[in-house]
């Protein structure tokens, strides 16, 4: 068994006392947990220059000046540029780094958001009917629902969420037409669909109509989304975007309270190994902790402090 | 050594034979122990289902990884001792190499395609039995000096992608390579002990024949998933410059009036009814985040509204710059509607920079000040469902924008309209007329019109079987 | 010449990123990840800027002794400390570095920001119980998908009589289908931006980050 | 009862507090296990890892922070588990600047209960900062985005670095993501124009994000927060069991959310039955 030092046991100690003082911020905003917050933002700040000097001063400018590597002089040149942001007077000479990180930024995130967000998300929203008729048919339980419903409510969905955040105006000659045209179209590509199933033979008979009227609808979607339909479309658009949102509800609630219980399981002492425990006690820690603060809570109202005006809820 | 191993086998077997479930870690050490204990002399024989070692019958899970040592045995198979191959200098092998399986594995060499000019691809053929390991040499000529690329391919590979040089700087790639492929076969440590085992590797490989490769460098992709990828770029840069120059050329760019304007109007109208304050909140980020851009933009159109229907208007920032600016826009926004007497310097506020400091005193302000109306645009963190929570108990009309995916959710269950990602941007062009905005939002709009054809197009074309379509928006790897 | 100089530059460094995606050839890319190397750089110098900001505007306070100059006494103090424990004890590997600057990290930085977030917990329920309401059919479309995830993604929903069995499913279809359709439009709208905002400063329309003119 | 329901409503949310922390206390001094099924995200992120042949390296990204460390921690620790006793070698970095001091200790002990040494087994590059463009740095050319190791070593002398230049040389890309930046960069960045495969295990906030990419075959595997940890935990350790130092942490909270996620549904359901039966007719809603 591991023998901790004390150094080990007053850190454990005192990192629950500081937990209590940041959950006593729920009861009121209150001198303890501004202290802890300002700890908190010192010592973060203290760390995170402490790993950019390990991270990147050291072994990307200092060691390779240090090698004679004559070309790691521009950044350095760039760097104290950028230092110059801090005088009022010269301020100016800092453009120029700062241009050349935002440009680098704007061209690497230019390039990688058109192709991952944009042509990979459009090249994978092109469900292959056919084939998940066949091997899912129209709703598959054990696949959590995958078949041709749910691929056509992928496609007419995220044409709908488009058109949804389309803010042009649409030119009312097309709205005219419109719902024509989308008949016009669905049913072309019904008979298009069905006719082409047949000829490569994917499906049979029944199978190539059905799916060809699927294949229509999603044709369908968009001109109907410009004719005189458009809220509808949107509206479906909109029951998507607030299926979605509602899913990260729950998966934001859920986060939120998986770091609620971490905390509660560093408290309870559930984390570290039980040799540690029993040399720490964690949960006396907690105990001692509380009563602390709300003593000092306590005394704070009492000498007038807390909001001027009692906070309605 | 060998007699040690089999005196832990015999320590081991009955300790073994408690735990039906065996580790991977377990099966591994047991096979070992019977490879190099059997090496030793004692026998290991399949009766029936039974495994004896000698002569007493071993525990089911030992038994198991002696089926699978006997099939390999059988089999010609050399067995896997638990090794770490490591071709870096300094280091001492665990295995060295024994006669080659055959010395022609057919091996090619081909430079793949659409590359930088720093790999090349190689591709063996299987011999039988399957060796151990692979070992790739590669060498400037067909006669050397060669260098050990790698030396612990697992036996199945039968390709190889290697990096010509890994430091353009000190080393430039030659215009072609030569290469040898070794299979390798174990042999029990401790024969190996010591032996420089790359001269080895090298002396194996020279049996085998050099096969040439030349790497090519690409200067320009061709693949169409690349070039439609510019195309779209491109595609928007240019709708963007025309449309800019149409717009300041007067013309009337067509954005149609997004719901969110009227209810932000009516939320103003309101709280000139109730005679209560606005309170409007921009986010929480910096200045020049794309979303507190936005919300200055709409912010200035927000102020001249407050300013006609004579209302107050107070603004609550989390950053001091960002307080300055909003001030400029409010005091902006009074000058222009005429009521500049109107503008309180003071109810634009600089809370506190730091989250929920910023989040308590906002909080404060609804419960003091009683805003009929609370207006959220701009990019939000954590305190969203904080402050929206008390805007709803104080009964304000709450309406926010943001394009925080995370933060909408709370926003829509708790205000009453909620501007959706682009929505907030869309508002910001419309209302401040910015000819940059409205052309990217215009621009953008076509892009979305093209997508939804594609989208169509390529089901129809997938279904029916054809990639086509789908390729035209697929990069592939470089 | 002010902003002409870093307007050219933000031009050509760009043009030359952008083109960093069609151009595999290596000469190219050896130019473009010296850049990214000193734009890593950059990067690390913004946060020392920000070091730098921090003391301009809190040290006058705790001169002046202005409100609540003793808390940001408290944040210097500690900032230092932990920036002398982390550059001066720190030795080579920054895993075995001083063991005042893992104290800190380990007993002080790690329960102040773990439990910062810790909070919301609480938040969210209090959100749920006062402002969450099904106001209209939007609302009441995401308050219940939000309770189906919340349901089907503990253990307790697989373990529902009944429902149990398809209810993860059913997440898992909301989670694949109805959620990838939103996503993706949003995703392309961001994609859009990004590309628009790229361009605009590429081309030099945008000059926000110059400091304004 | 109207100004009951009223009285009800608005309660001190102090109390809602306190019902919050019961919830999450109470499971945890009196556990509950329930049994619960493994969804094919992270299955196939477990595949990923089984599939590699043993000796290869992988690269991960550990981008996490004690805030996000109840979610990710069990993850990271049973993952190394799982690489380690398949003789994979591990490549670690971090685009985090408080990932170092936690994720070092972590990898360090589990290494050591494998018999693993630093620079042969596994090796730490440090972190970087510059977000997208560390990434893309990361997949241009790994030795010029970290010359050294986080202890000083330039990466020519690392045995594991040996014939690494640049991402794509890593069969998989493991990804302990707590947000920015993080998997969904690293996607937009790099997977798409060096088509790497690159497996996530993200919080539960950024989950539905990071699905889309999923589906859409830019991730090959992903482990949404603390379920997702949970069921790593469970394929990993199913006949084994965790190395010394490590317990199912993730397995233990995923049954404490029961409690809290129904404490947070009855209140959205109470709060909004007081809500129509005391809101003033004359407000009406669309």
């Amino acid at each position: 068994m591991t023998e901790l030092t004390q150094f080990d046991l007053v850190g454990a100690w005192i990192s629950i006392f500081l937990t209590l003082c940041i959950l006593s911020f729920l009861y009121e905003d209150n001198p303890i947990y501004k202290l802890a917050e300002h700890l908190f933002l010192g010592v973060s700040i203290g760390i995170s220059i402490t790993e950019i000097y390990y991270g990147v001063f050291k072994p990307n400018l200092l060691l390779k000046l240090a090698g004679g590597r004559w070309l790691s002089v521009i950044p350095l040149i760039l760097l104290v540029m950028l230092f110059f942001k801090v005088s009022k007077k010269y301020s100016w000479v800092a453009r120029t780094p700062i241009a050349f990180i935002v440009a680098a930024y704007a061209g690497v995130k230019l390039t990688g958001e058109a192709n991952a967000n944009l042509m990979t998300q459009v090249a994978q929203t092109m469900p292959d009917l056919a084939t998940s008729w066949a091997e899912h048919g129209f709703w598959d339980w054990s696949a959590d629902g995958a078949g041709v419903f749910s691929d056509v409510v992928l496609v007419v969905g995220l044409v709908a969420c488009l058109v949804h955040f389309y803010f042009s105006r649409v030119p009312p000659s097309v709205t005219r037409y419109g719902a024509k045209l989308a008949i016009f179209a669905g049913v072309g590509v019904m008979f298009f669909t069905a006719a082409g199933l047949l000829v490569v033979d994917k499906a049979g008979p029944f199978s190539a109509v059905f799916l060809g009227m699927l294949a229509g609808v999603c044709a369908a979607m968009p001109f109907l989304a410009f004719s005189t339909y458009r809220p509808w479309v949107t509206r479906f658009g909109v029951l998507m975007l607030m299926l979605s949102f509602g899913a990260s509800f729950g998966y934001t609630v859920m986060g939120r309270i998986s770091l609620a219980i971490g905390r509660a399981q560093e408290m309870l002492g559930l984390t570290r190994p039980m040799e540690q425990v029993v040399q720490i006690h964690p949960r006396i820690a907690s105990l001692v902790s509380i009563v602390l603060i709300v003593a000092f809570l306590v005394v704070w109202r009492m000498r007038g402090g807390g909001p001027k005006e009692p906070e309605p809820s | 050594m060998r007699h040690l191993l089999i005196l832990m086998l015999l320590v081991a077997v009955p300790a073994l034979a408690r735990g039906d479930a065996w580790t991977p870690e377990q099966m591994k050490a047991a096979t070992t122990m019977l490879q190099v204990s059997e090496e030793g002399g004692k026998a290991l024989r399949l009766d029936g289902d039974a495994v004896y070692f000698g002569d007493d019958a071993l525990p089911p899970g030992l038994a198991d990884a002696a089926r699978e040592l006997i099939r390999k045995r059988d089999a010609g198979v050399p067995v896997e001792l638990p090794r770490r191959l490591n071709p870096h200098p300094g280091a001492t092998p665990k295995v060295v190499v024994a006669a080659p399986v055959s010395s022609d594995f057919g091996l090619t060499v081909t430079a793949p395609p659409e590359n930088d000019g720093l790999n090349l691809k190689l591709a063996w053929t299987a011999p039988t039995p399957e060796p151990l390991a692979w070992a790739v040499l590669r060498g400037p000529s067909a006669d050397g000096p060669w260098t050990v690329v790698t030396a612990d391919l697992p036996g199945p590979t039968l390709d190889f992608s290697d990096k010509v040089t890994t430091d353009v700087e000190d080393e430039r790639p030659r215009d072609s390579y030569w290469y040898r492929v070794v299979a390798l076969r174990a042999l029990p440590p401790e024969q190996v002990e010591g032996e420089d085992w790359a001269a080895t590797l090298l002396a194996m490989g020279a049996a085998n024949p050099a096969v040439e490769g030349r790497p090519i460098a690409v200067w320009f992709k061709t693949s169409p998933g690349s070039l439609m990828l510019l195309a779209l770029i491109l595609g928007v840069g240019a709708m963007m410059l025309l449309f800019t120059r149409q717009a300041r050329q007067g013309k009337e760019m067509s954005i149609r009036r997004i719901p969110g304007i009227d209810a932000i109007e009516e939320g103003i109208g309101r709280a000139t009814e109730m005679g209560k304050p606005v309170l409007y909140v921009p986010g929480i980020d910096e200045l020049q985040d794309i979303q507190t851009i936005a919300s200055m933009l709409i912010l200035g159109q927000v102020s001249k509204t407050v300013a006609e229907y004579q209302t107050d208007i107070i603004v609550s920032c989390c950053i001091p710059i960002v307080r300055e600016v909003a001030d400029e826009v409010v005091k902006a926004g009074f000058y222009q509607a005429g009521h500049p007497d109107a503008y309180r310097p003071h109810n634009t506020r600089f809370i506190s920079s730091e989250q929920f400091a910023f989040c308590a005193g906002t909080n404060g302000i609804i419960h003091r000040e009683k805003p009929a109306t609370n207006l959220y645009l701009g990019r939000f963190f954590a305190e969203s469902l904080i402050l929206a929570e008390t805007g709803f108990v104080n009964k304000s009309i709450q309406i926010a924008g943001t394009a925080e995916a995370t933060q909408l959710p709370f926003f829509i269950a708790a205000c009453d309209y909620t501007l959706i990602g682009e929505e907030l941007f869309a508002v910001s062009a419309y209302l401040s007329g910015d000819p940059r905005l409205v052309s990217s939002l215009k621009a953008s709009d076509y892009v979305k019109v093209f997508c939804i054809a594609a989208i169509v197009v390529g089901t129809v074309t997938v279904t029916l079987g054809s990639s086509f379509v789908q390729t035209l928006f697929t990069i592939a790897g470089g | 010449m002010r902003s002409t100089v870093p307007l050219i530059i933000t031009f050509f460094v760009g043009l030359f990123m952008v083109f960093e995606f069609f151009i595999p050839h290596w000469g190219y890319h050896w130019v473009t990840a010296e850049f990214l190397e000193w734009g890593l750089i950059l990067a690390a110098g913004a946060f020392v800027l920000g070091l730098i900001n921090l003391v301009q505007v809190n040290l006058p306070k705790v001169i002046n002794r202005d409100e609540d100059w003793g808390y940001k006494l408290i944040m210097l103090i500690s900032l230092f400390l932990t920036l002398g424990a982390g550059l001066m004890l720190g030795q080579e590997g920054r895993q075995d570095a001083g063991e005042f600057y893992k104290w800190l990290y380990d007993f002080v930085f790690t329960p102040l920001n773990a439990t910062m977030f810790a909070l919301l917990a609480f938040y969210i329920a209090s959100a749920a119980f006062r402002a969450f309401r099904a106001r209209n059919v939007e609302a009441t479309v995401l308050l219940v998908a939000a309770c189906v995830v919340m349901v089907a993604r503990v253990p307790l929903g697989e373990n529902l009589p009944f429902i149990g069995e398809k209810l993860p499913q059913f997440m898992n279809w909301i989670m694949d289908v109805p959620n990838i359709a939103a996503r993706r439009s949003i995703f392309i709208g961001a994609a859009l931006g990004a590309v628009a905002t790229g361009l605009r400063v590429i081309l030099g329309l945008e000059r926000s980050h110059l400091g304004g003119e | 009862m109207y100004d009951l329901l009223q009285r009800f409503q608005n309660m001190d949310r102090r109390w809602i507090f306190a019902g919050m922390a019961l919830a999450i206390l109470i499971p945890l001094l009196f556990p509950v296990e329930f049994e619960f099924a493994v969804d094919e995200r992270v299955s196939s992120l477990y595949d990923a890892v089984e599939a590699l042949p043993t000796g290869s390296t992988v690269f991960i990204s550990a981008d996490f922070d004690p805030a996000s460390r109840p979610e990710l921690e069990p993850f990271f620790r049973a993952n190394l588990d799982h690489l380690f006793r398949k003789d994979i070698k591990i490549v670690m970095a971090t685009l985090w600047e408080f990932a170092p001091p936690i994720a070092v200790p972590i990898t360090e002990e589990i290494a050591a209960a494998h018999g693993k040494e630093y620079g042969v087994d596994w090796v730490f590059l440090g972190y970087k900062p510059g977000k997208e463009l560390a990434i893309k740095s990361i997949g241009e050319n790994i030795p010029k985005t970290f010359p050294t190791d986080s202890r000083g070593t330039p990466v020519g002398e690392i045995a594991v670095m040996n014939g690494i230049k640049q991402a794509k040389d890593f069969p998989l890309l493991i990804n302990v993501s707590a947000g920015f930046p993080g998997t969904r960069e690293y996607v937009l960045q790099i997977q798409g124009q060096y088509d790497l495969k690159i497996a996530s295990a993200c919080t539960a906030v950024s989950g539905p994000d990071y699905i889309p990419f999923y589906k859409a075959g830019q991730l090959v595997g992903l482990s949404a927060g603390m379920p997702g940890s949970a069921q790593y935990e469970k394929l990993v350790w199913a006949e084994s069991e965790p190395p010394k130092g490590t317990r199912k942490l993730a397995t233990q909270a995923v049954n404490v959310l029961n409690l809290g996620h129904a404490y947070v549904i009855l209140l959205i359901l109470f709060g909004n039955i007081a809500y129509f039966l005391t809101r003033p007719k004359e407000v009406s809603d669309d």
